[in-house]
């Protein structure tokens, strides 16, 4: 059996191998596919996928294949390190692979960044927003450089970060005219970070913060807490946290126990899902979502022709994050595109020097930490049971 | 000649049920002693009561000229102290450790640097001092307090439980068998040998030499107990693979593996066949002859009548009659409670 | 039976008590007080009635049966399609009255009969099989419900969302309009409050005992006008009550409650005394499935959200109050869930929410540390 | 044991490892790095086995005991704290803070019986995850601790993204716990803890001190658990966040002892690999496979492979069970603790 199936494989792997040198490029994506945040990440899947059909699938002859790498595993029910791991590591084996989109959770990516990096395999992330990945001092004191073992560059991200996003946040809450505010967070990597940011801000302009409590995403309700809050008569409730952890539960509680105070939520609740779990009408004329960029409606130029095209073969309203799927796809493809050599170095090289993209949220380039030049931040409402664009934030 | 055992007035009451009622009774070396009564006439109850399971809720019962219990001693000191000392730590600190933390941990490292621990250590008191009494002292005292009197109960809860009974030389077999099913005849037997065995942990571990030596003669010694109940071959199979007749056999072998000086069977013949009954009666001779006290509980009357050398006879959880054999078969009043029915039916 | 009882009467003497204790400067915090009480007792009423599923499967067959949580969190499913098939998120008045007991004996028919369906296939045909191997395929069938809950979040009906994002959280319609009920009642109270100031007793310290009952009422009536007790908080009441006070009956005085406790006491026994053990064991499910249908229901409507992953808190809730309060004993599900639900809603309100958790599983812990086998469980006793 | 079995399964599964390690280079078959995170799963399961195999105590929170091992880890080594003790240094002091956890909470609970401990076990794995998340200024809450050094073996350095060496040094342990267990399995010390799980009674009318004896098998549990935890963090080089070591961990480690086969070592071994095997490296193949073939449909939630894994999961779970239920290997003399 064993001598039989011995030059099969072999002769299988050397095809492998041969197929990666007649020309095909292969961008991977990692993100969590099972549970709770799939709906987030389906969408993003989808913009990568239109990202490459724009390009018709191929560059300069050479074909590009896509896998939709799955970083959560079916016990865990969430992005699991065991498998986003595995994952990183079937990319840098695989010698087709010339770009690596991902992870949702900034989390995830603190396994894969070092992984990828000592490959020389160029990140591209859609989704983190933690800013101790790439900004120096912001995360712990050895952060971001652990990341980079290999001394370069490798890890990029299309969105802004969270100490962006709670700034604005805070100064859009003393713009609405609040003076006291109530903080929750669902004491995940993201929410809690947004949070903390916030409370810093709030304070240093003058909002007074009544509390800080960090809940349980899972609990059944939080009537008890909202019971605390209306006691607190506090007019702003800020909450970092997303759909998945219970953001609409919190809108509920909080009118049903009668607290008639604001409500602000980072865009880990800026999609769809968040209306339906909370129910429109305990949103509606309270709410406020802080989002890193501009909602698809209000894009101009690329934006608006991907919105088209995305309703057009998806028949759906883009979720903000599909943008920034689509984004980072794009990105990559056209790094791909300049690239000399169509190798992990020539393309991590070409990403690197992006300047001045025609991207679907304007025009931006990576600075030198990796992270984008797009400050764009903009604040919506829910009115009539939708998102209602309110203005940009933070210009 | 001193007893080896003395049941003195010993009475089990659970909630309003009565087992046993001022039973008392004295048990010579070398003897076999039979307790026999009616079905429910508290008989294993008794039994429990002497092993450590129940503990009396009146009387007492005396092994060797004392109740076995575990002694007041240094151990028990150190084991309260010992526990009061590391909780009273553990609460401190756990009152603590966020500002210990920040004082001795935050505030002296800084990143990259080397870490100067004299100076870092020094940290501690004056965050201890400041938190104040009510957070430093009180939480330890506390912690002590619980921690050690919580000790103290379990260890007076658990003065005198079967395993102290065994270690201190009585051993039992079950009405019920309750061998352990999935482990090996042999290593029924070795259970049985645990209180005599002295391996610790870290000797079993790593295969230390005193390893090899102790399950060299721990086996050679089971084999032995093995051979003597006539169960040598079938020292490799599961337990509870065994028949009837040699799962009693094998009990037996494995209370002996202890090497006690009293032995008490509860009802050893329960479920045997004649030839096995009076197979028995011989095993029970011989381990007198070992020199070992045995207290027997038994409905056949023939291996009772066979081997004892004293019955005490219970009926209702009383004692009704007390003497050697001869005495109890003409005793009126255990015909009248037990035999006689025993006979005629 | 009689612990109900006891809690039926103990419960308001409590939160009287609560009340009375508050300094009057702490004149708001008390207010929240009462409130925390009773959203606890709302919250603890759901878990209780769940716990009551586990107590009585692990009274029979000692299994912990880790898929009762997610069965609940497909009766909540069953409940939204059917909201959604019949249009009832329109419904009003006596019409919404309606829908709710039909949501209640849909669901509650739907789950008793999908967990005597799981009995039948994945439980019976390993009675004999070792205790954990059935923990085991609990464990599984678990995961298949959370999964098939993921699935019937993705029907392409409108209240489902469309169908567009299975794994989020679903709005489950408002069927009972969420208004507070006291403040309406208070009128009333004002007059009694009078009719018993005028009483020649009233001010006589001697007869202190006389008036000690009205004055305790009088002060809870007094606080919980602060109250905010909604229509729902009353729906919960007064569906749960009922079941509990049934069930107990149903378990004490039925020839079918009778064989049940034989087969737990001992199931060899039973069935040489001519008990169907199986069928026992099949209506354990049938009923625990039927009262996870009726909480689920019950959840829905209290908290108008459900979601794939719902059944894991709410499960395990409940089975750590079916185990504080004695596992295998229903009065002890009832208190050990209303005892959960208040503790949450104490730690929530007065020490930090990100504690919560710790908080009930340290009264857990420590509760069976001193007691250990729970409030009201039997006292376990070896048989030798 | 005292039939000499000339080859017992766990040493054709090591040795099948073995194999595994030297072929899977030239035969290009990728599986040495996802089989790492079923060797560290095997060391939890056989710290599970311990408690629950061999002693009987059902215990829900072994994840508890990960998660310490993993901090305790991480804290020794990261740059970010001042201690910065070596790999193996470190390594020694997860196994002792493990095995005083252990320890502590088995003091005042051990006395409980059955389900009444699982429960006490599965609210401390809540509690643990609680305190890693809260006490941020130590563990730094859900951000993880990062980077943790790699192992370092005389002769071999520092070890990289090779997985070779990893893939071997990982054997090796888990090669080294099997012995241990085994040792233990097969002595005064082991026998108690079979003893005490067979009838509690009978084994302390047999001189054992149970309360001890259980103590023994938590510590050493705890011990195995936090082990394999350092070995995970050092593994991901990051503790990753507090919510890793959730319920669903201390699950999977229980579904691996008994689906192998309860109280049997053979059994953790192939139960480690059918648990992570189908979940971590099976499932992500298949649903690979049916992406490549183009049988995914994603505007449907019934066509993406990835929504079916639970299912799957739990399916597969049903079936072993059904099948088999005394596990794959069941413990060396037939059948364990048959009936209930």
């Amino acid at each position: 059996m064993k001598n039989r199936t011995l030059p099969l494989l072999a002769s299988l792997a050397l095809a492998s191998v041969a197929l990666a040198q007649t020309g095909t490029l292969k961008i991977v994506s990692s993100l969590p596919r099972t549970g709770s945040a799939n709906a987030q990440t389906t969408s993003m899947v989808n913009g990568i996928k239109m990202a490459i059909d724009e390009v018709g699938g191929q560059i300069d002859g050479m074909k590009i294949e896509y896998e939709d790498m799955d970083d959560a595993s079916p016990q865990r029910g969430n992005w699991d390190p065991a498998v986003e791991a595995q994952n990183a590591n079937r990319a840098v084996r695989d010698e087709s692979v010339i770009g690596y989109i991902g992870t949702y959770n900034s989390g995830a990516s603190k396994i894969s960044m070092p992984i990828l990096n000592k490959a020389g395999l160029v990140m591209i992330s859609p989704g983190n927003t933690y800013p101790g990945l790439t900004k120096p001092g912001m995360g712990e004191a050895n952060e971001p450089r652990i990341y980079r073992p290999s001394g370069k560059i490798n890890y990029f991200r299309v969105v802004p970060t969270d100490d962006l996003q709670g700034r604005v946040a805070a100064e859009w809450a003393k713009e609405l005219g609040c003076t006291s505010v109530y903080l929750l967070d669902d004491r995940e990597l993201y929410g809690k970070g947004i949070a903390d940011v916030f409370e810093k801000r709030a304070k240093e302009l003058g909002l007074r913060v009544l509390g800080r409590e960090g809940i349980d995403p899972k609990a059944s309700n939080y009537k008890a807490l909202a019971n605390k809050i209306k006691a607190s008569g506090a007019d702003l409730v800020y909450y970092g946290g997303t759909t998945q952890t219970n953001a609409g539960q919190i809108a509920k509680d909080l009118r049903s126990a009668g607290v008639t105070s604001k409500y602000m939520v980072p865009d880990g609740c800026f999609e769809e899902a968040f209306i339906l779990a909370a129910g429109a009408e305990n949103l509606e004329g309270r709410t406020f979502i802080t989002f890193g960029g501009l909602p698809a409606n209000q894009l101009q130029g690329r934006g608006a022709k991907f919105r088209e095209a995305y309703i057009a073969r998806y028949r759906v309203e883009p979720e903000a994050y599909a943008l920034y799927g689509y984004e980072a796809g794009r990105v990559l493809l056209d790094a791909v595109k300049r690239a000399k050599a169509k190798t992990r170095e020539g393309v991590l090289e070409a990403v690197r020097s992006t300047r001045d993209f025609e991207g679907a949220l304007g025009t931006w380039s990576f600075d030198e930490n990796g992270d984008t030049t797009s400050r764009i931040m903009s604040g919506q409402s829910v009115e009539g049971g939708k998102f209602k664009f309110v203005k940009v934030l933070g210009q | 000649m001193a007893p080896i055992l003395e049941v003195d007035r010993v009475t089990m009451r659970f909630g309003g049920l009565v087992a046993n009622e001022d039973v008392s009774f004295r048990v010579e070396p070398g003897q076999v002693y039979a307790v026999i009564g009616p079905n429910g006439a508290g008989k294993t109850t008794l039994f429990n009561a002497i092993t450590g399971v129940y503990q009396p809720s009146a009387g007492e019962v005396r092994f060797e000229g004392s109740v076995i219990r575990k002694r007041v001693g240094p151990r028990l000191a150190l084991r309260v102290l010992g526990t009061a000392v590391v909780s009273a730590i553990a609460s401190s600190l756990a009152v603590n450790i966020l500002s210990l933390w920040k004082a001795v941990v935050v505030a002296n490292y800084a990143y990259g640097e080397p870490f100067a621990w004299g100076k870092a250590l020094s940290c501690a008191g004056p965050v201890l001092r400041e938190a104040g009494a009510a957070w430093t002292w009180l939480p330890a005292l506390i912690g002590a307090l619980v921690g050690g009197g919580a000790a103290f109960v379990l260890w007076l809860r658990r003065r005198r439980t079967p395993d102290v009974v065994q270690r201190a030389g009585i051993a039992r077999t079950f009405q019920n068998i309750r061998l352990f099913g999935e482990l090996s005849v042999l290593e029924n037997v070795l259970v049985g040998m645990h209180a005599r065995l002295r391996t610790g942990f870290l000797e079993n571990l790593l295969r230390l030499p005193s390893f090899f030596g102790e399950r060299h003669r721990s086996r050679d010694r089971a084999m032995e107990l093995l051979r003597f109940v006539g169960l040598e071959s079938r020292a490799p199979d599961a337990a509870r693979n065994l028949p009837y007749g040699l799962q009693r056999r094998l009990e037996i072998a494995r209370a002996l593996a202890s090497s006690p000086r009293l032995l008490l069977l509860d009802e050893p013949a329960a479920g045997m066949n004649p030839t096995e009954t009076v197979a028995l009666t011989g095993l029970i001779r011989q381990i007198r002859e070992r020199g070992v006290t045995v207290l027997l509980i038994e409905h056949h009357m023939r291996v009772v009548m066979g081997v004892s050398d004293r019955i005490c006879v219970l009926n209702f959880g009383k004692r009704i009659a007390e003497g050697t054999p001869e005495q109890i078969r003409s005793d009126p009043a255990c015909i009248e409670a037990y035999l006689g029915k025993e006979e005629l039916g | 039976m009689h612990a109900i009882a006891h809690l039926a009467t103990l419960t308001p003497l409590a939160v009287a008590a609560a009340l009375q204790a508050e300094p009057a400067t702490a004149e708001a915090a008390s207010g929240v007080l009462g409130q925390q009480i009773v959203t606890g007792l709302s919250n603890g009423m759901i878990i209780a009635l769940i716990a009551i599923g586990y107590t009585m499967v692990y009274g029979i067959i000692e299994l912990i049966n880790f898929a009762h949580g997610d069965l609940c969190t497909l009766g909540a499913f069953f409940a939204l399609m059917l909201v959604g098939a019949l249009g009832m998120e329109a419904w009003s008045g006596v019409a919404g009255m309606a829908g709710v007991v039909l949501l209640l004996a849909g669901a509650a028919a739907f789950c008793a009969l999908f967990n005597w369906s799981i009995d039948r296939v994945v439980y019976r045909p390993l009675r004999s099989a070792p205790k954990l191997t059935l923990l085991v395929s609990a464990i599984g069938c678990s995961f298949v419900l959370v999964n098939l809950a993921l699935f019937w979040g993705g029907l392409p009906m409108e209240v489902f969302g469309g169908g567009v994002a299975a794994a989020a959280p679903k709005d489950f319609p408002a069927m009972v309009p969420d208004s507070s009920l006291l403040p309406d009642a208070w009128d009333s109270w004002v007059s009694a409050e009078a009719f018993l100031r005028s009483s020649p007793s009233w001010n006589d310290p001697s007869v202190w005992w006389l008036t000690w009952a009205p004055r305790v009422a009088l002060a809870v009536l007094v606080k919980s006008r602060e109250l905010n007790f909604t229509t729902s908080d009353l729906l919960v009441w007064c569906v749960t009550l009922p079941l509990m006070v049934a069930l107990t009956g149903l378990v004490r005085c039925t020839r079918l409650g009778k064989a049940m406790r034989a087969v737990a006491q001992n199931p060899t026994a039973a069935s040489l005394m001519g008990i169907d053990v199986d069928r026992v064991i099949g209506a354990a499910f049938l009923i625990g499935g039927a009262l996870g249908g009726f909480a689920s229901v019950i959840y829905a409507l209290y908290n108008n959200t459900i979601s794939f992953q719902m059944g894991y808190r709410t499960g395990m809730d409940a089975f750590t109050a079916a185990v504080l309060g004695g596992i295998g004993s229903m009065p002890g599900a009832v208190v050990g869930g209303l005892l959960i639900g208040v503790a949450r809603a104490i730690s929530d309100g007065y020490i930090e929410a990100r504690w919560t958790n710790s908080v009930v599983f340290a009264i857990l812990i420590a509760t069976l540390v001193f007691r250990p086998s729970g409030l009201l469980g039997a006292k376990l006793r070896d048989k030798v | 044991m005292i039939r000499g079995r000339s080859l017992s399964p766990s040493w054709i599964l090591l040795g099948g490892a073995v194999l595994l390690g030297l072929l899977d280079r030239p035969l290009g078959l990728g599986l040495v790095d996802p089989m790492r995170g079923v060797l560290v799963f095997a060391l939890l399961g056989l710290g599970l086995n311990v408690v629950t195999g061999f002693t009987g105590l059902l215990h829900l929170g072994m994840a508890a005991f990960m998660a310490i091992g993993a901090y305790a880890f991480a804290i020794g080594t990261c740059d970010i704290y001042p201690f910065q003790l070596g790999f193996w240094p470190a390594m020694v002091l997860t196994v002792v803070v493990g095995a005083v956890a252990g320890f502590l909470l088995g003091a005042p609970t051990l006395g409980l019986r059955g389900d009444y401990l699982a429960i006490v076990t599965l609210g401390f794995g809540e509690i643990v995850q609680d305190v890693m998340k809260n006490m941020d200024a130590i563990t730094k809450g859900t951000q993880g601790i990062n980077p943790l050094p790699p192992p370092v073996l005389p002769g071999v350095g520092e070890l990289g993204s090779e997985e070779g060496p990893w893939y071997w040094l990982f054997l090796g342990l888990l090669v080294l716990a099997v012995m241990a267990c085994r040792n233990l399995e097969r002595s005064r010390t082991g026998r108690a803890w079979l003893a005490v799980r067979e009838d509690e009674l009978a084994a302390s009318c047999m001189g054992i001190a149970p309360i001890p004896a259980k103590m023994y098998a938590f510590a050493t549990g705890a011990a195995l658990a936090a082990m394999a935890g350092g070995l995970w963090a050092s593994l991901y080089a990051s503790t990753g966040e507090p919510g890793n070591y959730d319920f669903q961990v201390s699950i999977l480690a229980l579904c691996i002892v008994i689906v192998g086969g309860m109280g049997s070592i053979d059994g953790v071994l192939v139960g480690s690999l059918a648990m992570i095997g189908v979940a971590n490296i099976a499932l992500p193949k298949l649903a690979a496979w049916l992406q490549a073939r183009g049988v995914v449909d994603p505007s449907n939630v019934l066509g993406s492979p990835n929504n079916w894994k639970y299912l799957v999961f739990g399916v597969v779970l049903m079936v072993m069970m059904r099948v088999r239920p005394e596990g794959l290997l069941p413990a060396r003399l037939g059948r364990v603790g048959g009936g209930r």
